[in-house]
């Protein structure tokens, strides 16, 4: 169960006062109308899904009700940061300050017992 | 009831337990003794019980070989009365007390005289690993049958068939440091810590913290090493910093470093828990915990050798044996044969020969052994049999005799000639596994180490695994790696180290282990007799082999085609033989089979405790508004609206007799066409909505337009995600300017407040605009009806005049002497009030409303005629009447569309795609039966053709269908394909009893289609 | 193919059960396939044997990056059940449930497709409503269902807690007679022995790392063995779709996320029929080891750890001991996850993607076990002529573009 | 003035008044089972509870002039006048909660409208939406590790913080007024839900409710 670094609250706090809310960074299109149908579908529904470094966007629901931007690897599940909204992140799938994912990467689906 | 039995095999001295009081159990109907400090297992090893169940599959005798979690055999019932039952209880880890009842939970008619045993024992070589894949099959129709008499052999304990007496309860901790196991290292560690500062908490599974310090021949500064166990608990006892926790698992590790660890509080004083100073305990308690640092002091287990005939009773555990002799006092027979593989063995032979009882011999499978207990015990006069092992153990229900010969461990061959050792007992050792699994529970892969012959924990974020759990043996360096442990993880959380002394540990030497596995038999594993692997689930050597020889390679192949390991152990004996054993098939190494990943639960867990107190009437909130209380007193029969519980309609006593839901709620609404109803209406969501911009976000948000709605004006709105589907509705007025109250569905509150956040804090932060909920501050009293005008005016001061105060208009004054504000929108179609005030005065209001409303026949409704009479208006309810597949344009509602919006408003977008312009698409249309005392069934289908084949083309069906007492008659709204265009058509809807009715599509609106009587 | 009967057990016995064949081989690739699956679970290892089997193309390689069955087809609850409320999507999980029942005699593997009964219960009035309108919607496409009140609720589970005292007392409940359970490893097997007979060669501990395209039409794969090539290629690897497509230069409407289910300890029979609760939020059956089999729900946040978070296994615990109070001193003996792909409508994704001879089979969500068979009978059909199966036509992948989705959110097991 | 409207929710106090618990001590009675200084639960009813949006540059000196403390401008703090009766509490970058003796938060708001005039905030009084309960003893906070998830050991928790958190299955704004005792807002309609699981939990201990 995750602990989660609210950027507003300025400290950890406990998963299940969140509500995970999807990719981040994903904007509206400034001009809907100006939209082919395709354009409009990969809005609404289409999403990178990596499996790997994720940018995702998570609410404080049960807190200080913001909405904010987490960085974390969706096999290890390590969250790599968090940051506000309106930020950009400073770790990403190709950064070089992407720091060693050592149990990450010792993580790949294993045998279960 | 039989008489009291002796305990035969209880030794007059040594271990843990208290020889001053006696306690009696019941186990399988017969009455035994034991002491305060026993387990179930040591008591029924004292009393000479060999044989405490059977197994699963060939129904076989078996009896206890461990002492502790990783019990495969002994799982007994537990529980003297039918609500007390608790099923699978490892008798290892089930401490005494008075009064204990407990039964084996396989063996028919018994465990002793067992018939499922005699079809196992003939039929079990028809029974190899998957054999029901591979039969069962003809005919096909069969199947259920076979699976009927397969499933009589299911399950071992029984489900109680009463409802739980006792309560469980959750804790959520905190701490900075987490030690799991209270062993040395774990003792070590925590001491480590705790002088630090951190904050410490202790977890350990056993009845007593101290782990193997507590049957251990080594001793800690001299002395017996459990006195510096007592020492170090006393000082730990005495720490504010630190919490202990003993009875407690740790089954379950996850991410961030969150681990459950389960509390049983009160299982070993009686089956239910106790009530002290008048207040019942809990009987066990999950702590939530969130560390810092966790340190696995988890120890490890032992592994017996694989050997035919190993699951006879009277094969144990070597480490078991010296438990139940130094710790409990009971030495589990007369006559030792131990086989081993390493020095650690040889402890239980000088344990038994300590006790009085004849070690018959040592079998070693090295050739020379040697270490300081391998001259102990040559010292002390046993034989010592070297190179070799035992192959086969002799016996039925008990053990008679241990085969013994010489083994070629590389060739995998039986090299010498057989002897037979005469004895009632067979103690093995393979080596020890490190207790890895909750290091492997969020999946970090574990490391195969050749040196230790085991696996140790992977690499995880914030633990530290030390001592057994990281094959670590020698107790000197347990204890330091315990200490370095505790220093670094307490430093990490930020408190500086303080000095811990070690006590002075022995320094043992011990030789080399030897890799040994299963053990080689005169005849091929196929061929020979039985060497069990999984105890509980009958998994054997040649089952495994058959696996690999039927192309099941990967490990995971190999436990899923044999079971093995899916056991209420979860293979803590057997997995490791397992996987040698395969690699041996398939010749490979241990680590190129696979390594092991465990999940939670460490040793299964009561639903009960990881439910805690969500259960019963804290199962999920019920929410209630301020008038609650008057519904209650009033009879009304509830509703389930999210966790509100509305009042659903009131039936009364008509003529002593209760009326039925279709009376009362025919009586309700002609109370409201005909008179005045009052419907508690607190539940809608309501959002303050302050800002200069919070119109332009209104009209971004909704789909239809706010720019021109004045202040002391309400407007309906209807809410889209950007697929264009209508997602919810209500009514929201301007109060000022820069100010508006929103009302929304009663199920969306919530996610409609964090969708309106959504939006302006991610793609319009721009909008200056506030939200608020206040749907608690208000209780909302709709009085609706022709009377309710006369109503309100006498007891408000608010000027009522039609001109004045219009349809759509909100006002505030006083009500009843209550400032409120009253909203003159309607959901019945008739002349309505909504009067909202701050809900502490919501009962106040309330009755003066009813003291005044009696004249006029005020009638409370609930929310089933409330639902009438809007059908009966053709209005919608979001999520009855659409379903995540319904535009604003499929519900002909293009009146609240502002197609013309300056901005893009959220669902605009999508109601140009090609399919939202279809022409065919599902519309929202009403519907009336040809015959008007039909009732349409809501969610009944419909068609055009009646008289189709099946599958039959649907075109729609009915959302919602009521009995109209006003207009005498069913009615019904419905989506169709087209329905639009359909009006005056006939269609069909064919019922599951086989009628077909037949309806005509008309207006959604039933009645007073031209909202006059709203307006009066 | 050695083919299994009660016979031939007996025959093996005699000989000590020394001359069982292997169940598949473990063949050497190819350079050239006329067709490659990647993804060696239930439902690659069907379209594998179906297009061999019934469609003629033989030539056909399933490449698998672990072992065989190892991914959802290992993880899932067992539930098969085919009363879905939308017409396409009743069309295919009818289809499967179709090849269900000859399923254990037509791969001469007993999958024990067991016919015990689903019962999807209703809480609110709401439930009822969308109860009533599914099973009239399943009657009148040919799956027989029947809509149970209370009381016949509690007759056929008389240990639940059907009392009106309940938080969210039962009030009725669907009930599909036909569905039941079977036993998802022996689908798995069954199939890739099937395939095997049939000339497919399953390609174990191979990763496909890339897909060779040209002009817009694939020609191979790339592996950690070496490339292999084929015009065909059919994706069938829930859990690592979108990473699939994402080699393939496209995005997919999909995202990833943990599915939990746990088990009881055994016990003794006491439930016949699996028990699905919506809004009480879990799911129960018992197997026939005496497990008490319960689907949690789904987190919401991506995940391909196959594993989610702790309270969702507690809110799952807490609905079943509403259900049924007698199982609060029953014991959890054991949890796990899965990583489901959910698309947005809750139905999947079986479709041509931007790259010619490139298909997509995914999406399944919570529901791919029940589908396995009719899944990969129409994927395989679809592979076999490059058109889609009439039944697959609506479950394009480009119906997120058009917006013609499929919404079955009610009818899933576990809203997403 | 922002052009809003505001609303004066209360009246004369002849006019009887139901808190939210009323409806619980009917149903669930207000146990007297232990000692007070063991485990105590008190409500405080009818309090003002105002909810404060805004910058906290904009609000600060209103807040200060008004009320006379300066607006906790730290996340999770919370602050009280001397008299302990007025506090405001951090509910996140832009929001504070404002509880005040009942009937002082309508000139209240009144006066933080005049001060503020024309910026950009907002004011919500939601006096009537939630109830403050208060426990004290030596087994309450073993009693809030059962139900909030929130970690409340002093070294986390000390005087003067406040945070939103979960309780059971409801939220609660949780404070800490004080060294013995802790604050718990709920929301009106959970509120029978939370005093049922409060009574539940402290049952192994017997609690003592000061109705």
């Amino acid at each position: 169960m995750f602990y989660i670094y609210c950027p507003y609250c300025g400290e950890h706090r406990e998963e299940e006062e969140f509500h995970p809310k999807g990719q981040a960074h994903i904007e509206r299109p400034k001009e809907p109308e100006a939209c082919s149908d395709e354009e409009w579908g990969d809005y609404l529904f289409f999403r990178d899904n990596p499996r790997g470094v994720h940018h995702e966007m998570w609410v404080h629901a049960v807190g200080c009700r913001k909405f904010f931007n987490v960085t974390r690897h969706t096999v290890s599940y390590e969250i790599l940061e968090t940051y506000k909204m309106g930020e950009q992140p400073s770790i990403t799938a190709g950064s070089q300050n992407q720091p060693r994912l050592a149990h990450a990467v010792s993580q790949k689906e294993g045998v279960r017992a | 009831m039989s008489q009291s039995k002796q305990q035969m095999y209880r030794l007059n001295t040594g271990g843990r337990i208290d020889r001053s009081h006696t306690l009696s159990f019941t186990f399988n109907g017969e009455r035994y003794q034991g002491h305060p400090g026993d387990t179930l297992a040591s008591a029924l090893l004292a009393n000479g019980v060999d044989i405490v169940n059977r197994s699963f599959k060939y129904s076989r005798p078996r009896g206890i070989v461990a002492a502790g979690a990783e019990e495969p055999n002994a799982i007994v019932q537990l529980g003297s009365t039918e609500a007390a039952q608790v099923p699978n209880v490892r008798a290892t880890q089930q401490a005494l007390y008075d009064g204990l009842t407990a039964s084996s939970t396989n063996g028919w008619p018994n465990v002793q005289r067992d018939l499922m045993g005699l079809i196992g024992k003939l039929s079990g070589q028809f029974m190899p690993p998957g054999f029901y894949y591979k039969t069962f099959m003809a005919p096909a129709s069969m199947w259920l049958t076979y699976e009927k008499y397969i499933r009589m052999a299911a399950g071992l304990g029984c489900s109680p068939m009463e409802v739980d007496p006792d309560s469980y309860d959750h804790l959520h901790q905190h701490c900075d440091v987490l030690v799991v196991g209270a062993g040395a290292a774990g003792l070590a560690a925590a001491l480590a810590a705790a002088r630090s500062g951190a904050r410490v908490i202790v977890a350990d599974e056993q009845e007593e913290m101290g782990g193997s310090l507590l049957d251990s021949r080594e001793t800690l500064d001299g002395k017996p090493a459990d006195q510096w166990v007592a020492r170090v608990l006393a000082e730990l006892a005495g720490c504010e910093n630190v919490t202990l926790l003993s009875r407690t698992t740790a089954n379950g590790y996850h991410d961030h470093n969150f681990v459950t660890l389960h509390e049983r509080r009160t299982e070993h004083l009686g089956e239910t828990a106790p009530v002290v100073h008048g207040h019942r305990q809990v009987r066990s308690r999950m702590h939530r915990v969130r560390v810092g640092q966790v340190i696995l002091t988890t120890g490890a287990h032992e592994r017996p050798l694989v050997y035919a005939g190993n699951d006879v009773p009277g094969n144990l555990l070597a480490g078991a044996v010296s438990t139940y002799i130094r710790r409990y006092g009971v030495a589990p027979g007369r006559k030792l044969v131990l086989s081993t593989s390493n020095d650690y063995g040889y402890r239980a032979a000088l344990d038994w020969n300590e006790a009085g009882c004849e070690v018959v011999a040592v079998v070693d499978a090295r050739e020379a052994p040697a270490g300081d207990w391998v001259d102990a015990t040559r010292a002390q006069g046993i034989k010592i049999i070297t190179g070799s092992a035992v192959i086969e153990a002799k016996g039925s229900n008990r053990v008679t005799a241990a085969r013994v010969a010489k083994i070629d461990i590389e060739a995998f061959k039986v090299s010498g000639p057989v002897q037979e050792l005469a004895c009632d007992t067979i103690a093995s050792s393979g080596g020890y596994s490190p207790v890895i699994h909750l290091a492997s529970h969020t999946g970090a892969r574990p490391t195969w180490r050749d040196d230790i012959l085991g696996f140790v924990p992977g690499l995880v974020k914030g633990v530290q695994a030390c001592g057994g759990a990281n094959g670590c043996y020698a107790l000197c360096d347990v204890l330091a790696e315990g200490v370095e442990a505790g220093i670094k993880a307490a430093a990490a959380m930020g408190h500086a180290a303080q000095t811990v002394s070690l006590p002075s540990a022995e320094q043992l030497q011990q030789g080399p282990a030897v890799a040994l596995f299963q053990v080689p038999h005169e005849k091929p594993t196929l061929r020979g007799p039985k060497q069990l692997v999984d105890l509980q689930n009958d998994v054997t050597a040649a089952g495994i082999e058959l696996a690999t020889r039927e192309g099941f390679e990967s490990i995971e192949h190999i436990k899923r085609y044999t079971a093995m390991g899916f056991g209420t152990d979860q293979g803590k004996l057997g997995n490791i033989n397992g996987m040698a054993i395969a690699a041996r098939c398939l010749g490979r190494s241990i680590p190129e089979v696979g390594t092991t990943v465990f999940r939670p639960n460490y040793t299964p867990v009561t639903f009960g405790a990881i439910v805690g107190r969500h259960c019963r009437d804290l199962f999920d909130p019920e929410r209630y508004t301020a008038l609650h209380q008057w519904h209650v007193e009033r009879g009304a029969e509830f509703e389930d609206v999210g966790q509100w519980k509305r009042p659903w309609y009131y039936p009364q006593k008509v003529n002593g007799k209760a009326e039925t839901m279709h009376e009362a709620v025919a009586r309700e609404c002609l109370a409201v066409r005909e008179k005045v109803g009052i419907l508690d209406a607190s539940t809608l969501g309501k959002i303050d909505i302050q800002g200069p911009d919070a119109r332009e976000f209104l009209a971004r948000i909704y789909t239809n337009k706010w720019e021109k709605l004045a202040v002391g004006k309400c407007r309906y709105g209807l809410m889209c995600k950007d697929d264009g589907m209508v997602t919810d509705d209500g009514v929201t007025s301007c109060l000022a300017e820069n100010h508006f109250l929103m009302t929304t569905t009663t199920g969306g509150a919530a996610a409609i407040l964090e969708w309106l956040e959504l939006w302006h804090q991610t793609e319009w932060p721009e909008l200056d605009v506030y939200f608020s909920s206040v749907t608690d501050h208000w209780a909302t009293m709709t009085i609706t009806g022709p009377e309710a005008r006369k109503l309100l005016a006498e007891i408000s001061d608010i000027d009522l005049d039609r001109d004045s105060f219009k349809f759509m208009d909100w006002r505030s004054g006083k009500v009843g002497g209550v400032p409120a504000r009253v909203f003159r929108i309607s959901f019945t179609g008739e002349l309505t009030f909504e009067i909202n005030v701050q809900a502490n005065y919501a009962m106040h209001v309330w009755q003066t409303l009813f003291k005044h409303g009696e004249k006029y026949g005020l009638t409370p409704y609930g929310t089933e005629t409330m639902h009438v009479l809007r059908a009966e208006k053709g209005f919608i309810i979001v999520g009855q009447e659409t379903d995540g597949s319904v535009t604003p344009e499929d519900l002909g509602m293009q009146w609240a569309i502002g197609y013309d919006k300056p901005y893009s408003w959220i669902g605009k977008r999508a109601l140009i795609r090609s399919d939202t312009k279809r022409e065919n698409r599902k519309q929202l249309v009403g519907l009336r039966p040809k015959d008007p005392k039909v009732v349409l069934e809501e969610g009944a289908q419909i068609v055009l053709d009646p008289k189709h084949a099946i599958p039959m083309p649907m075109v729609g069906h009915v959302t919602s269908s009521y009995y109209s007492p006003v207009l005498d008659s069913g009615f019904a709204l419905a989506v169709v394909k087209g329905g639009h265009q359909k009006l005056g058509e006939t269609v069909y809807l064919p019922m599951a009893d086989g009628q077909t009715h037949e309806a005509e599509i008309v207006s959604t609106i039933f009645y007073d289609p031209k909202g006059e009587r709203q307006n009066v | 193919m050695q083919r299994y009967s009660g016979f031939g057990l007996v025959k093996h016995a005699l000989s000590h059960h020394e001359n069982w064949e292997r169940q598949w081989r473990n063949p050497t690739p190819k350079k050239q396939y006329d067709v490659i699956i990647v993804g060696g679970g239930g439902h690659g290892l069907a379209t594998a044997y179906y297009l061999a089997k019934e469609f003629g193309v033989k030539n056909v390689a399933v490449i698998e990056k672990g072992w065989l069955g190892g991914g959802n087809t290992a993880r899932n609850t067992t539930i098969v059940r085919s009363n879905y409320l939308w017409d396409e999507a009743a069309a295919l999980y009818e289809h499967a449930m179709k090849l269900w029942k000859g399923l254990s005699q037509d791969l001469n593997y007993n999958v024990m497709f067991s016919q015990r009964g689903v019962l999807n219960l209703g809480h609110t009035l709401q439930d009822m409503r969308d109860i009533q309108r599914r099973v009239n919607a399943n009657r009148l496409n040919g799956i027989y269902g029947e809509v149970l009140d209370a009381r016949g609720v509690q007759d056929l589970v008389p240990i639940m807690d059907c009392s009106t005292s309940a938080r969210y007392p039962v009030l009725g409940a669907s009930w599909q007679p036909q569905a039941g359970v079977a036993r998802h490893d022996a689908v798995a097997w069954g199939y890739a022995r099937g395939a095997d007979a049939h000339g497919v060669d399953i390609l174990q501990q191979t990763e496909v790392t890339g897909f060779k395209i040209r002009d817009g039409q694939i020609y191979g794969v790339h592996t950690n063995r070496g490339d292999i090539e084929a015009k065909t290629v059919g994706c069938v690897t829930a859990g690592n779709s979108s990473v699939l497509a994402k080699m393939g230069g496209f995005n997919l409407p999909l995202e990833s996320h943990p599915l939990q289910a746990l088990v009881s300890e055994p016990i003794k029979p006491v439930l016949d029929t699996v028990v699905m609760s919506n809004h009480v939020h879990g799911y129960v059956s018992q197997s026939d080891k005496g497990d008490l089999v319960i689907g949690a729900g789904i987190d919401g946040y991506n995940g391909y750890g196959q594993r989610g978070s702790y309270p969702t296994v507690e809110h799952t615990l807490q609905a079943i001991v509403e259900m049924f109070p007698i199982f609060s001193r029953v014991r959890m003996n054991r949890q796990w996850g899965g990583i489901v792909d959910t698309c947005p409508d809750a139905c999947p994704i079986i479709s041509k993607t931007p790259v010619k001879g490139l298909y997509f089979n995914c999406g399944w969500g919570t529901g791919g076990f029940k589908a396995t068979p009719g899944s990969g009978h129409v994927f395989a059909a679809s592979l076999a002529r490059g058109e889609m199966h009439p039944i697959a036509e609506p479950f394009s992948m480009f119906r997120f573009h058009s917006g013609a989705l499929i919404d079955e959110h009610g009818a899933a097991g576990v809203a997403h | 003035m922002s052009n809003a409207a505001t609303f004066d929710s209360r009246t004369d106090t002849a006019i009887p008044v139901e808190s939210p618990l009323a409806y619980s001590y009917r149903r669930s009675g207000a146990p007297q089972a232990g000692s007070p200084s063991w485990l105590q639960l008190r409500e405080r009813a009818m309090l003002g509870h105002l909810i404060l949006r805004g910058g906290a540059i904009v609000l600060d000196e209103a807040v200060r002039d008004v009320l006379g403390i300066s607006l906790p401008g730290q996340p999770q703090a919370l602050v009280q006048d001397a008299s302990g009766e007025r506090s405001i509490q951090w509910l996140s970058p832009d929001e504070w909660l404002v509880i005040v003796p009942g009937g002082e938060e309508f000139p209240l708001e009144t006066k933080l409208r005049e001060h503020l005039g024309d910026a950009h905030f907002a004011i919500s009084d939601v006096s009537g939406g939630q109830t403050l309960l208060e426990l004290s003893g030596e087994a309450a906070r073993e009693l809030l590790m059962k139900t909030v998830i929130y970690d409340v050991h002093p070294s986390n928790f000390p005087v003067g913080k406040g945070v939103t958190t979960v309780f059971a299955k409801a939220t609660t704004i949780l404070r800490r007024p004080s060294e013995e005792r802790w604050e718990l807002v709920v929301r009106r309609s959970f509120a029978d839900y939370c005093y049922r699981w409060l009574l539940d939990a402290a049952a192994e201990y017997g609690v003592n409710v000061q109705q």
